[in-house]
């Protein structure tokens, strides 16, 4: 076997976006993005979403196994992106506003963590570089040699069948339930629209009561739910029909109705809001 | 020059590599966990058997303190290890004249009980054998090849087979075993719960 | 001369047996099966640390084809193998240049390499802990269980303690961890700091 025969690094090819402003690696996109070189509400996530989806079911075709690793690192960077392009999204300027000043911060915060999870990122790569490096070397394992086996002090053993069987359960029956293996239930999510979130919202807020965002996501089936609701509380703030309250920065956010009886419904986000996210990715995705 | 009994040579260019075909040999027989052929040698070398024979002959020489080159005037000391053949191939041992010292070593480091750990290891082998050491890890939650060595070291437990479609090494108990827990046969240990949850799907997550 | 913080030194007179000290220390690392400490190797030799140290450098320097005496003007070649330090001590590897020709002859040869997931858990482990699954799922912004549970399995992650305000289970990297990165204390990870603008202010925030 050549040394060059060895599985080779995934190389520089990897996820290209094609945006009316951008084009090229996604990870360029993400590196203007966090050098401040491009403004994160400039960029169209929903298409971003479709190339990237495009992506993974082309290289599930040829079979690789990058296609889920990759699929769970997008899910992670684009909803840190979709957080960060929502907080930029909301009104900005007068700061004067106490309300808004906790908003930065979020962005900010937001804005620090995709930092940090891209940090932890590269040093992976540099923990994969060491630990492949290292795994070329084999430590000296072998059995004594049966002089040396000797010197071994005679075996004391007191363990009786009855306390020998209790131990094989408890180890037994120690394992937690679960199975260690990736999860993809998130690859195979319903289509969810912000239209339908939002009507699902203003049906429950109709009361006229405030209630907490917890509250409001508390019935949601993933994590894909929770974030389009998000992102349809702000079309519905935009639209002047709900208020939002947050007394600090991750803290719990209120939601009131504002809009009255009048007859606003989500129809009207219709034109700007984002197409149904597309079809979940296939079962079977190689892993 | 005989032609090594495979297809073409494209074997690894081991001259080429610091210490050339001395030192890959070396290589092999440092982390072999057994004793090893001319034969196998020479076919992953991709040599002639006969330049693996001169190899071994001359590092046998060397580690016994013999210089190899007759130009040599130098003084060679023994090391501490030696190379060994067998009816099995070629080993690299502890020299025989340290024995009471690798002795003193492992006395020093062992004690007569063995740990819990290696005591939960045994009751998965001897609940759910043949089985892998992958196997007992993942049952375990910990990385186990010490301890099965160790339990094989102390004749607890054995290779019995390997498992036909991943190659692992599958173990179960030994004779001394059953005499240490004084029962006559795997049948005589108590019955612990007949269907533990999770058990069935271990197979499918084996890495 | 210090004398060895022992009792009296009754042990085996290494120093008569030809190659001495220095082959003495080879026959306990060609037997040993894990990684060996100098206090270890002492205390089996009835030596003064020191002494085990100053060989240990020798040999490491002798397999490296450096000479370790100064005064030598002849040529070394590498050997095979190799000696290295890591925090759980000293060991014999082969080298990694033979790894395509050794990997054939050791049982668990190819270890299945990491996921992406499993790199990236594994990385917050290394670098923030003790750290909860709840605090390395706010940073992956996945659940993490799974992937923790693997590295568990694998050895190179284990729980340390529960921390005491919420109760979680707070992990942290193993000695094996160490040994499989070819280094001897977590200060030898490579900086993060480089990659991580701003990393002062993100504590502040964490769950």
């Amino acid at each position: 076997m050549h040394p060059e025969e060895l599985p080779v690094s995934d190389g520089p090819g990897g996820f290209a976006v094609r945006l009316e402003n951008f084009a090229g690696p996604f990870e360029v996109l993400l590196s203007l993005i966090a050098k401040h070189e491009m403004d994160i509400t400039q960029v169209a996530l929903a298409t971003v979403t479709d190339e990237f989806l495009q992506y993974a079911r082309a290289l599930q075709e040829v079979g690789s196994a990058r296609a889920l690793d990759e699929a769970s690192e997008f899910l992670v960077v684009a909803a840190t992106l979709l957080d960060l392009k929502a907080a930029r999204l909301l009104p900005r300027g007068e700061v004067d506003d106490e309300e808004d000043v906790a908003l930065l911060e979020a962005r900010d915060l937001l804005f620090a963590r995709l930092l940090q999870y891209k940090a932890f990122k590269e040093v992976a790569g540099i923990l994969d570089e060491r630990l492949r490096a290292e795994s070329a070397r084999f430590p000296r394992s072998v059995p004594l040699d049966p002089e040396a086996a000797a010197a071994l002090p005679e075996l004391d053993w007191r363990t009786t069948p009855g306390q020998f069987a209790r131990i094989a359960r408890a180890v037994l029956e120690a394992r937690p339930g679960a199975p260690a293996e990736v999860g993809v239930d998130h690859l195979h999510g319903a289509a969810v629209t912000v239209r339908d979130e939002a009507e699902v919202l203003a049906g429950v807020l109709a009361d006229g009561r405030p209630h907490g965002f917890r509250g409001l996501v508390a019935d949601a089936a993933s994590m894909l739910v929770v974030v389009v609701r998000f992102l349809a509380l702000l079309e519905m703030y935009r639209d002047a029909v709900v208020d939002l309250v947050q007394e600090g920065p991750l803290g719990e956010l209120t939601v009131l109705w504002t809009g009255g009886d009048a007859g606003w419904s989500a129809d009207r986000l219709a034109d700007d809001a984002p197409e149904p996210l597309p079809a979940p990715l296939p079962a079977g995705v190689p892993a | 020059m005989s032609a090594p009994d495979r297809e073409d040579p494209v074997g690894p260019d081991v001259e080429a590599l610091p210490g050339g075909l001395k030192a890959a040999v070396e290589a092999i027989l440092m982390a072999a966990d057994e004793p090893v052929g001319e034969h196998a040698l020479a076919a992953a070398l991709v040599v002639p058997v006969a330049s693996v024979q001169r190899v071994l002959d001359r590092l046998r020489a060397e580690y016994d303190g013999r210089p190899a080159d007759p130009g040599y005037d130098g003084t060679l000391e023994p090391r501490g290890f030696e190379l060994r053949s067998t009816g099995a191939g070629w080993r690299i041992y502890s020299r025989s004249e340290f024995a009471p010292v690798v002795s003193a070593f492992v006395a020093e480091g062992q004690t007569a009980r063995l740990s819990q750990a290696a005591l939960e290891t045994l009751a998965v082998v001897a609940y759910r054998q043949p089985v892998s050491r992958g196997r007992i890890s993942a049952i375990r939650g910990v990385n186990v090849d010490g301890v099965v060595r160790t339990l094989v070291q102390r004749g607890l437990v054995r290779e019995l087979e390997r498992d036909g479609e991943s190659g692992a090494v599958l173990y179960g108990t030994t004779a001394f075993f059953l005499e240490k827990m004084g029962i006559g046969s795997l049948d005589e240990l108590p019955e612990i719960a007949p269907h533990l949850p999770g058990i069935d799907q271990l197979d499918d997550y084996e890495d």
